[in-house]
């Protein structure tokens, strides 16, 4: 209770967290409230420790964690998911939110591209992924080569451009591909969900790899919350599965399994 | 988490990628832009107010709205009226229209330049007027423009950076995307900064050379 | 869809480019006199210090100077806000561009105006602050003009580094709204507008600056 | 009213008005000139003279009036038995007739002296360029300048430049020559190469050439007619001898006071 | 050598060199000027008459050889007993003493004319404000402008913005006041203006005078003597009556023989 990072943003009143422009795992309303299945948990997790707001800026995956090493955020909440790697470069919560990857593909999958095997092993199929995500390291692992792996900025750009036949594929996580096609409304699209050679990811909250008293009271109160039931009347009205996330851990995941 | 030496050079041969994909992007968008911006700078001086104004009003306005926006646009937006460009042919035509705009002022500042006793003497002796343009005129205003447009054409290669936008891999996307990948910023981005500077300063002197070749609009 | 509540979202991103345009083009301006005349000053040193910062800022891209003072100055101990990375970068980076318009409208005022001063025994600064400055203005003030244009459409790359200016709402209702033509259709124009509010400064300021001087240059 | 009135005029100017805005230049100017005729020009600062050379070479339009040269109109032609305003190809055909030499030379910067006198003669008569450089050297001769043929106009000092400029207007052997104060840009010591090539010229042509100048001494020597210009108007003209000694108006008095007290010779 | 040699001179150049790269403008010039002296310095283009004026007013420095003006040393200065280059507070003093007319005015256009002339009294001088305009005002009158105070200098004509150059440089007070072709580049009918108002300077006060003229006219009436100059070097000097009437070497007779030739009356 007496860690002074704690203190300091309880003084401060507020803490700096990084989120996603990617639905559900945040949304930004019309009044430019920030709400979402990840910063939703942040704001209640850092009322109960003291800290009385949250301030949101939303961000490129690929500039979170040089963000937060910067000491431009506190934390990153934004769907982040736990992989080796970034277990070593910040200090990740518990598992927050857990989802498998998906595809948005034209309507009848006419390449019938189900994994990203079947896109490295197809000639010419191309895929869209965020630029330092975990679907274009999936992709590049996969064996499909970069010059077919198209960087795109944001989701709304990878539905466009799959509209426009630009690619065959744009791969993120299945609530996101969902909420992508259904504020796209076009019958000429469809999803693949899950993919089968992807594993199920979670995310959790990210601190600076020094912020460990403070990542420890994030995770006392997670799991108070778990336990009690908050967390899943949080996380479930965006499409979210409370118990994915308690079935699985942190050690388990930052392992690679 | 300073300098890494070992994953410096490892991630020369990506950006060198990247190095390739600037070029030819800045190559083909000055070819665009030298182009586009005589015809713009030759409708300007049309008598007719039905060309000259709208094409006026056109240049004012892709000048003074961002290339990024512009590459949105053309990139994003043109396929909703069935116009899908690839991203190079977008990027190309996004940085060369951009700057058509300033080389058409290049080509104005460089014609307007002759003085007016060349037109004068052109008609004194008989000349024709596309005799007077192509032998009096353009040659005369052309050589002295060469440094203008070769300073816009390395300011183009410096905002190549926006045609990540558009999914294009140039440069400064590969080495974002070795800094996504690495959680390392430090190395890539100094080394992007680096060879935009080494860049630069020769193009510098090559600007110099070009002065002292051709010298200089408006001096 | 709601777009109204988005559009109230760029417009207060409108807002947020203003700041960083108005900021940015003072911080510009008061680079472009001191490195500008800097490259014109007597001792080597000064004019060395100011080439290389001139040099420095034209040399490397923006971007790479954007996030250079965002993700890189901190981790040196360089704490900025997002905006003050944004202005310092912006500023910098047009201030430099300045300079040499600053150094070449007061090499324009002519060998004889300061071979006037001289013959009226003038100090350098005298001649420099009652005759060269008031009449290098002039020329300066177009392409100062150009660039505050310049600055204010490369604000809308400090949206790569989570700034909340126009184009960075723009972005955030296209993913929330699902419509592209909407938000960029929509700061496309106002860019224009601001874009023409400045060159209408300019050449107000510019009229008022002139006025009794027609004709002296051609 | 001219000294030539028995053969038909070459140039005709024919109540001719022109005004720059408000600023009316010339008003209902009316003149001859006689074939083989040497005119000078002369009048203060301001007066139309360079203006009234500018029209004839069709440089600039006119508001009014019509012009004659070996009695065609200039700015007119005939359309289905109407004059109407002449259009480029008519006027291409005029200026044909007229060469002019300007007081700042004008020489084609990018091009070497010799380039500089055969461009017109290949590109405008189609004459061959063998023909043309011949023809050019010999001009460039006559002028004291074969040595610097291949010379580039930078090279050249002011009174070389002006005697390239008028072996270019020759080249296309034009039956009028204006010349446009062609020494007040000189130092005073390269003045007389330049007048001495047009001494030559009036004496070994039988060209019609009009003058604007302000060296009277020259004015004197060389030509035929002068006529005083104030305002857009011509307030007297005669033959030098009578001008210069013995001006009947008060404002030709007037302007010949000031001039010689400003240390011109007459 | 020179007329006035009785009294100290104000200015001795005393064995002045000056090269511009490999060509040399000066070469070991010697001449002194009586105070009051009107000096008139004529010669071909290229002599280096702008280039000993330039000198004088600390334009341009000099490569050996000394200037004194009233027996001080312009380009030097004792320091610890020995004479070391003059620093720029040295010059400032010196240049206190001495005023220059430009061909071109070179006035400041971006201020009126009453500006131009208070101008430098008020920031040099420390002259109150006032009192500078009221001195200002005498001055224009002087060189008829006093209805001009307010107009910018864009608004003049040549000729009278060579007169505001000259009260300008008036208004500084200096012993000498050097004149580089004052009027060479001004309309024929504009140069008698300025000639008047030098004219009358000449007359009603003691000023040095250092003229550089191809008005031979102009020089003939005004100078005390006249220096003929030739690269670099002074040919011959004397009276005017003598130079322009009777000069001895032939260098100068040839080069007076081409200006007369060019229209320039004597
Ligand atoms: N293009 C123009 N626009 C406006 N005014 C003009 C133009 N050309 C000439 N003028 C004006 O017309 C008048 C007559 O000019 P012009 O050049 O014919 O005089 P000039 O007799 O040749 O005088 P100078 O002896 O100074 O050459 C002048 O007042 C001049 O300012
Ligand atoms: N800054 C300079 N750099 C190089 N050469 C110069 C410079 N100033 C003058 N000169 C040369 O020095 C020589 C003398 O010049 P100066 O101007 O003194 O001649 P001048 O007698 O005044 O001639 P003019 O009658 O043409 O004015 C000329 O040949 C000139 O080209
Ligand atoms: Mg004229
Ligand atoms: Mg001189």
């Amino acid at each position: 209770q007496d860690d002074p990072r704690i203190q300091e943003l309880r003084d401060q009143g507020f803490a700096r967290i990084a989120i996603a422009n990617e639905p559900p795992f945040t949304q930004v309303n019309p009044d430019g409230t920030v709400t979402g299945a990840a910063p939703d948990v942040a704001r209640e997790i850092f009322k109960r420790m003291g800290v009385d707001d949250v301030v949101a800026s939303i961000s490129e995956y690929g500039a979170m964690i040089p963000g937060l090493q910067a000491g431009r955020f506190d934390a990153v909440t934004a769907g982040l998911f736990m992989r080796p790697e970034r277990c070593a470069a910040v200090a990740y919560s518990e598992p927050i939110l857990c989802d498998a990857e998906a595809f948005a593909v034209k309507a009848g999958n006419p390449l019938n591209l189900q994994t990203f095997a079947d896109i490295a092993a197809h000639p010419s199929a191309t895929i869209g992924a965020p630029g330092g995500g975990t679907e274009e390291r999936l992709a590049l692992e996969a064996g499909v080569p970069r010059d077919r792996v198209i960087v795109v900025p944001d989701g709304q750009s990878g539905i466009n451009m799959l509209q426009d036949g630009r690619i065959d594929v744009y791969s993120l996580p299945v609530l996101s591909i969902s909420d992508l096609l259904k504020r796209a409304e076009d019958e000429n699209l469809a999803m693949v969900a899950p993919v089968a050679d992807a594993p199920v990811y979670c995310d959790g909250a990210a601190f600076r790899r020094q912020d460990t008293a403070l990542r420890d009271e994030y995770d006392r109160i997670l799991a108070e919350m778990k336990e009690s039931g908050e967390f899943a009347a949080i996380i479930e009205p965006y499409g979210f599965s409370a118990a994915a996330a308690m079935s699985t851990s942190r050690e388990q995941l930052c392992a690679g399994g | 988490m300073l300098w890494d030496w070992s994953f410096a050079i490892s991630i020369i041969p990506t950006l060198w990628e990247g190095v390739k994909i600037t070029i030819l992007a800045t190559l083909l968008g000055s070819v665009v832009a030298a182009v586009a911006g005589l015809a713009i700078a030759l409708l300007r001086r049309s008598t007719s107010l039905l060309v000259c104004k709208p094409v006026a009003f056109l240049a004012e306005f892709f000048r003074g709205t961002p290339l990024l926006v512009q590459l949105y646009v053309l990139f994003y937006v043109l396929p909703d009226i069935g116009i899908t460009l690839s991203p190079l042919v977008a990027g190309v035509i996004g940085l060369g229209v951009h700057y058509a705009t300033y080389t058409a002022e290049v080509y104005r500042a460089g014609i307007d330049n002759v003085a007016r006793g060349q037109w004068e003497a052109a008609k004194a002796v008989n000349l024709t007027a596309s005799q007077t343009w192509t032998r009096i005129i353009l040659p005369q205003a052309v050589p002295p423009m060469i440094p203008a447009l070769a300073n816009y054409f390395i300011a183009m290669f410096k905002e190549t950076p926006l045609l990540s936008a558009i999914t294009i891999l140039e440069l400064m996307n590969q080495a974002r995307s070795i800094a996504n990948f690495n959680y390392r910023y430090i190395e890539p981005m100094t080394m992007v900064g680096v060879f935009f500077l080494v860049i630069s300063l020769i193009s510098v002197f090559g600007l110099r050379w070009l002065e002292r070749r051709y010298g200089r609009v408006g001096s | 869809m709601d777009y109204s509540g988005y559009i109230a979202l760029i417009l207060q991103g409108a807002v947020v480019t203003a700041q960083l345009t108005v900021m940015g083009c003072a911080l510009a301006l008061v680079m472009a006199f001191v490195a500008g005349l800097g490259r014109l000053s007597r001792f080597g040193a000064v004019r060395a210090l100011a080439t290389a910062y001139i040099e420095f800022f034209r040399g490397t891209s923006v971007f790479v100077q954007l996030f250079w003072a965002y993700f890189v100055l901190p981790l040196l101990g360089v704490e900025l806000t997002p905006l003050q990375a944004g202005v310092l970068a912006l500023g910098l980076n047009v201030g430099a561009y300045g300079a040499e318009v600053v150094r070449g409208a007061v090499q324009s005022i002519g060998k004889e105006q300061r071979e006037a001063c001289v013959a009226l025994n003038l100090t350098r600064f005298q001649a420099m602050r009652h005759v060269v400055l008031p009449q290098a203005i002039v020329p300066m003030l177009p392409t100062f003009g150009n660039n505050a244009i310049e600055l204010l459409k490369a604000t809308a790359i400090v949206s790569l580094i989570s700034i909340s200016d126009m184009t960075f709402q723009a972005q955030v209702m296209r993913a929330q709204t699902g419509s592209t033509l909407v938000p960029f259709a929509t700061i496309m124009v106002i860019y224009f507008l601001f874009a023409l509010a400045i060159s209408g400064a300019i050449r107000a300021l510019e009229r008022r600056l002139t006025r009794g001087l027609d004709g002296v240059r051609a | 009213m001219t000294a030539h009135a028995a053969v038909p005029p070459i140039i005709e100017v024919d109540r001719v008005s022109k005004s720059f805005g408000d600023f009316k230049v010339l008003d209902e100017l009316s003149f001859s000139v006689a074939p083989a005729e040497k005119l000078a020009l002369i009048g203060p600062s301001g007066s139309g003279k360079t203006t009234i050379l500018r029209i004839l070479m069709t440089l600039e339009s006119i508001d009014s009036g019509h012009i004659r040269i070996e009695g065609e109109e200039l700015y007119h032609m005939e359309k289905g038995g109407r004059l109407v305003p002449a259009d480029e190809a008519h006027l291409h055909r005029m200026r044909a007739k007229i060469g002019m030499v300007f007081q700042l030379f004008n020489l084609f910067p990018h091009m070497c002296v010799l380039d500089n006198v055969t461009l017109a003669p290949v590109l405008t008569k189609g004459v061959a360029k063998e023909a043309a450089k011949r023809r050019a050297m010999e001009l460039l001769d006559m002028v004291g300048l074969a040595d610097k043929a291949k010379a580039m106009p930078a090279q050249l000092s002011g009174g070389q430049k002006q005697r390239v400029a008028i072996a270019r207007a020759l080249a296309l052997e034009p039956r009028i020559m204006l010349f446009d104060e062609v020494t007040s840009a000189l130092d005073p010591e390269l003045v007389e190469e330049v007048l001495a090539v047009m001494h030559r010229l009036a004496r070994e042509t039988d060209m019609t050439m009009l003058l604007v100048t302000h060296e009277m001494g020259f004015a004197h020597d060389f030509a035929d007619r002068v006529m005083f210009f104030d305002r857009g108007r011509i307030v007297e003209q005669g033959p030098p001898s009578e001008i210069f000694t013995n001006p009947r108006e008060e404002r030709t008095q007037g302007f010949l006071r000031k001039i010689i007290a400003a240390g011109h010779r007459i």
